[in-house]
């Protein structure tokens, strides 16, 4: 997996402000992916600390990911799909709502930080709206500083 | 008890002299006096080794993954918990409900053998974590019924109490609380092994490749472990307690998934997994109007 | 004999942690397990702790060698663990006895586990007897006297207000030629054992087991079996272990970790074929192993009578009560 | 080799001789170009590529500063060996087990039945027979595989066998092939075919041909005691400490992996 390699570039930032959080984007392959795309097309600018894994649909995610994501490293992990009713495969987003509101619940149980898991519907056409949620989700994210739960440190 | 006992033999006697089934799964005294096992009883003369009392909690539908090649009809004795255990692997596809002549026990509530190891016979013993607050004590499904049903007795229960405290916790607390708890995990399997949820054909923590549970024991691989394992029964947990029974270094698993039952139960109105083998899993099926809390 | 009032023990552990690493039987959370002392925790002495001293010496994870890969280059560094002087404090005859059972399998026959040998060689074992047997021990059943550790440097007894100190090898003697001042001469008698509640007769179990491989007991004992691995990672003796490795990126580390015989996949061999496919053959095999197998390896049995495992069996599979079976079976 | 025998010295991977479609001989060297170790005619090696994991594996022959492991794809390890290109560095322990007993074998017949990959732990004993030919007497090898493509070592088969004086070389394939003349039978029926006085025979191959390949030699009357087979256990440590690979209260690793069949006779029958 490519984020394997470069995830072991520890950041030697000199101080708190250098460091970059480090976010994994699951984007589903018919909605949000497209969505990123046009927010490409149309030059619209976002912080460059997202790594977007494409997925036939948000349903295809496994909680076990997420959990091996903050394992890996990642400062947050954002899950995003099509609008209910929209996903190509009709119900998959369905499914990765009531997953996700639970594994959503079970990490907070666990104690890592809620904002750090986010799951949003952003569809083909709103690349602004992929645009604004990145920001944010990396403000949000900077804000709290690196992820240091559940992390590998072997 | 021994009344339920008496009733116990006399129906495994007659359906095994009988030829009605090849084997009855109960339960035999073990040792110490605060242990009961498994038993599986093929011979009518055997039967007398049946015994039912405070301290048989294992769940014995976990049995009938490794039965299904046995012809002839199986009998085993369930309590309220392990009722629900059939109704998972019938909904799972493990097992049919033809094969299995299933002898339902109200269950007046066990012991905690824990407790027990430092009494006598005849003290008091603290209640099971798990029947604190049971609340389905009467089988749920039988084909013969041992006795009266019992009725639901509202009690305060240890594992919510502790629930209700973690959840007043700080993020970086109930991190710190989890952390110690699964640091100490042996990673023995027990939980895994002894759960009617718990029945893939291969278990995603055996498989080699990929490897998505490594052979280390260490803290980042006991959470990989458990907090998959909760997601995985997550809808399917019928709570019989038999994974933190088992577990040798007291860990509250049921703290993990009973909280998992309860947001099931508040944010989708599911009831508990185990009652209806006809109906889905809470997370194997959705309703349009699901909430959409934070998305 | 020298001795020490039983209120100034931990003040001799103090001094004691000063010149040594010393571990000491302590309750973390419900489990009873050898832990580094620690001045403000209290000992737990009234029973034996339930996860063995072993880990001392042979940790579930260790980890061998590290690596890195460039290319078709490879990098090779061996992880030394330094050499400390170390005290186990605490320990009762039933572990005593399993540390000698490790030492026959990974300090003998032709080669030396360079790990083991290095924490061995380092540590003091200080044997403590046992007064009152629990619910499931049966050392004495099974040869060892619970006032008399087989190996240890020093013993100590319980004489009621105060524990006495037996050496019995010369780095017991230096033990308490150094903390002598602490020490005071007494000629309290120790306290004897109780009464056990849990016996059984293991007089010609071995040689029987030999011709019992075929017995039609294993099927049954061994239906009730989960196939975890509990009883194999409590059990002091257990010695099993798999070898595997960590990779992050071009960089890794090989380690070694407890395995167990009961798992399904531990015989299994790349192309599917497995010698002990099914739970009756695992379950064979490890009560071969502990009553009939190392017997014939190594001279003596490798279930010391601890009881650990029939304690936290799920299933209370009850080893003794296999042994009893074995005596009444009729093996031609 | 290192004081601590669980850890590998850096070895590298010299040559990969393609034998068949999913075998190939790896010749394997120290970093420095010596020879590891040198091992006895039927001892083992564990080779390892580190990112990926250790195996077990027979010394099928051995050169001046190489060792020869002939090596089929059917794993982790494996599949990622038959990947790797010549140069590749990798961890290299061993020799470990006990080997063929050459005492014993001395001034005696031969009979050699080998089967699939099988053949390469009973080659290493060829080799060394061929080397010291005096030492022995009259020599047969029956060597069968599932096809033509399968046969592994055809040069020692074909050309350098054949050529040793005193010595028969009896190939077989299961199933009739294009372009075969040779002798079309499973080798447990081509061992019975031709019809061997008892003598002393080395036999390894899959599980289900030395079941059958004993059956017919007990039939021609061979005693228990001259039939040696080297046995396959998965193996982790190779020093029998780490208990996998047991059979009753031997390792193979160590006290094996040969055996005679009269030793294998008193174990239990699990491997």
């Amino acid at each position: 997996m490519s984020i394997e390699t470069n995830l072991n570039v520890e950041q030697q930032g000199t101080g708190p402000q250098a460091w970059e959080p480090k976010i994994l984007v699951f984007a589903c392959n018919w909605c949000t992916y497209a969505g990123a795309d046009l927010a490409g097309l149309s030059r619209l600018q976002y912080p460059p600390n997202i790594r977007i894994l494409r997925v036939p649909c948000s349903g295809r995610v496994n909680p076990q990911f997420v959990i091996r994501a903050f394992q890996k490293g990642l400062d947050g992990v954002l899950v995003a799909g099509c609008h209910p009713g929209d996903c190509h495969y009709s119900t998959g987003n369905y499914f990765t709502r009531r997953r996700y509101l639970l594994t959503k619940r079970l990490l907070e149980y666990m104690g890592i930080d809620p904002q750090r898991f986010q799951v949003r519907w952003i569809s083909g056409s709103e690349g602004p709206k992929f645009q604004q949620v990145v920001t944010q989700l990396v403000e949000e994210i900077k804000a709290m500083g690196p992820n240091r739960k559940m992390r590998d440190q072997e | 008890m021994n009344e339920i006992t008496q009733k116990m033999r006399e129906t495994a006697r007659g359906l095994l002299n009988s030829g009605q089934v090849a084997l009855v799964l109960g339960w035999e005294k073990g040792y110490p006096w605060y242990k009961s096992a498994p038993a599986f009883i093929d011979r009518g003369e055997d039967v007398d080794r049946l015994v039912f009392d405070e301290f048989c909690h294992n769940n014995l539908s976990k049995y009938l993954l490794d039965l299904v090649a046995v012809e002839g009809r199986i009998a085993l004795f369930v309590k309220g918990c392990d009722s629900r255990g059939i109704n998972r692997l019938i909904q799972d596809n493990q097992v049919k409900r033809e094969q299995l002549y299933i002898i339902g026990i109200p269950c007046p509530g066990l012991k905690d053998p824990d407790d027990a190891a430092g009494k006598k016979q005849g003290d008091e013993i603290k209640d099971a974590a798990k029947c604190q607050d049971c609340r389905y004590p009467n089988p749920v499904v039988y084909d013969l019924l041992l006795g009266e049903k019992v009725p639901v007795a509202k009690r305060s229960s240890e594992t919510q109490a502790l629930i209700e405290r973690l959840e007043k916790m700080k993020p970086d607390e109930r991190y710190e609380f989890w952390a110690e708890q699964f640091s100490r995990c042996l990673r023995c399997y027990a939980c895994r092994n002894i759960c009617p949820a718990c029945n893939c054909r291969e278990c995603v923590f055996d498989r080699a490749t990929p490897e998505w549970l490594g052979k280390a024991n260490n803290l980042i691989e006991n959470q990989f472990m458990h907090l998959t394992r909760a997601i995985h029964v997550a809808g399917r947990c019928i709570e019989c307690g038999e994974c933190e029974r088992a577990c040798p270094v007291n860990i509250p698993l049921m703290a993990l998934n009973r909280k998992l039952i309860n947001d099931i139960e508040e944010l989708f109105g599911e009831e508990p997994a185990g009652l209806d083998p006809e109906k889905k899993t809470p997370l194997g099926r959705f309703e349009l109007d699901d909430p959409e809390k934070f998305m | 004999m020298l001795a020490i009032d039983k209120k100034r023990l931990n003040e001799l552990l103090r001094n004691m942690s000063r010149d040594f690493r010393v571990y000491a039987p302590y309750l973390e959370n419900g489990t009873g397990k050898f832990a580094p002392y620690r001045e403000d925790r209290e000992l737990y002495l009234e029973m034996n702790t339930l996860l063995p001293p072993k880990d001392i010496f042979f940790p579930q994870t260790e980890k061998m060698y590290r690596f890195r890969t460039a290319g078709s280059a490879l990098e090779i560094e061996e992880i030394e663990d330094k050499k400390e002087k170390q005290v186990i404090f605490g320990i009762r005859s039933c572990d005593a006895f399993s540390i000698d059972c490790l030492d026959k399998v990974f300090l003998s026959r032709g080669y030396e586990d360079a790990f083991y040998k290095n924490k061995r060689e380092n540590t003091l074992l200080v044997g403590l007897a046992c007064t009152a047997a629990g619910d499931t021990c049966f050392c004495r059943s099974m040869g060892l006297n619970p006032q008399e550790a087989v190996g240890v440097d020093l013993q100590v007894l319980d004489l009621g207000e105060e524990w006495g100190f037996e050496a019995r090898t010369a780095a017991g003697e230096g033990l308490l030629a150094r903390y002598r001042d602490l020490l005071r001469e007494t000629d309290a008698a120790p306290i004897p054992t109780q009464e056990f509640k849990l016996k059984v007769d293991v007089e010609g179990v071995p040689e029987k087991l030999s011709r019992m491989f075929d017995h039609p007991m294993w099927e049954e004992i061994s239906r009730k079996c989960l196939g975890c691995a509990l009883c194999t990672y409590l059990c002091p003796t257990c010695h099993c272990f798999d070898v595997s490795g960590k990779v992050k990126g071009e960089e890794g580390y090989r380690f070694r970790c407890w395995d167990s015989c009961m798992f399904s996949e531990y015989t299994r061999m790349a192309g599917g074929h497995n010698p002990r496919p099914t739970k009756k053959e695992r379950v064979r095999n490890r009560f071969m192993h502990k009553l009939c197998y190392f017997v014939e390896r190594y001279g003596q049995l490798l279930c010391t009578g601890c009881g650990r495992c029939l304690a936290k069996c799920p299933v209370n599979m009850d080893i003794t009560a296999v042994i009893r079976k074995i005596k009444e079976a009729e093996v031609e | 080799m290192n004081a601590n025998p669980l850890v590998p010295i850096r070895g590298r991977i010299i040559k990969i001789v393609q034998e068949t479609p999913d075998v190939k001989t790896f010749h394997v060297s120290t970093v420095d170009g010596e020879k590891p170790f040198a091992p006895k005619p039927g001892q083992l090696a564990m080779l390892s590529l580190p990112q990926t994991g250790e195996a077990m594996f027979s010394i099928t022959s051995q050169g001046p500063n190489h060792l020869e492991l002939a090596i089929k794809e059917v794993g982790q390890l494996t599949g990622a060996l038959h990947q790797v290109e010549e140069g590749q560095e990798c961890g290299i322990r061993g020799p470990y087990g006990n080997g063929f007993p050459l005492d014993y074998l001395k001034g005696k017949d031969l009979l050699f039945i080998g089967g699939g990959i099988g053949l390469a732990p009973v080659r290493s004993l060829i080799n060394y027979c061929i080397e010291h030919r005096a030492d022995f007497g009259k020599m047969h090898v029956v060597y069968g595989a599932r096809s033509v493509a399968d046969l592994v070592f055809k040069e020692d088969l074909f050309e350098n066998w054949p050529k040793v004086e005193n010595m028969e070389v009896y190939t077989t394939i299961d199933r009739p092939e294009e372009g075969w003349t040779g002798h079309v039978a499973f080798v447990p029926a081509y061992v019975e075919e031709l019809a061997f006085k008892p003598m002393t025979t080395v036999t390894c191959g899959p599980p289900i041909m030395i079941k059958f390949v004993l059956q017919a030699l007990a039939r021609m009357g061979f005693n228990d005691a001259d039939v040696i087979t080297t046995l396959e256990m998965r193996m982790k440590c190779g020093i029998g400490k780490c208990g996998r690979c047991n059979i009753g209260s031997l390792y193979v690793c160590l006290d094996g992996p040969v055996f005679t069949l009269e030793q294998l006779k008193k174990l239990p029958p699990e491997y």
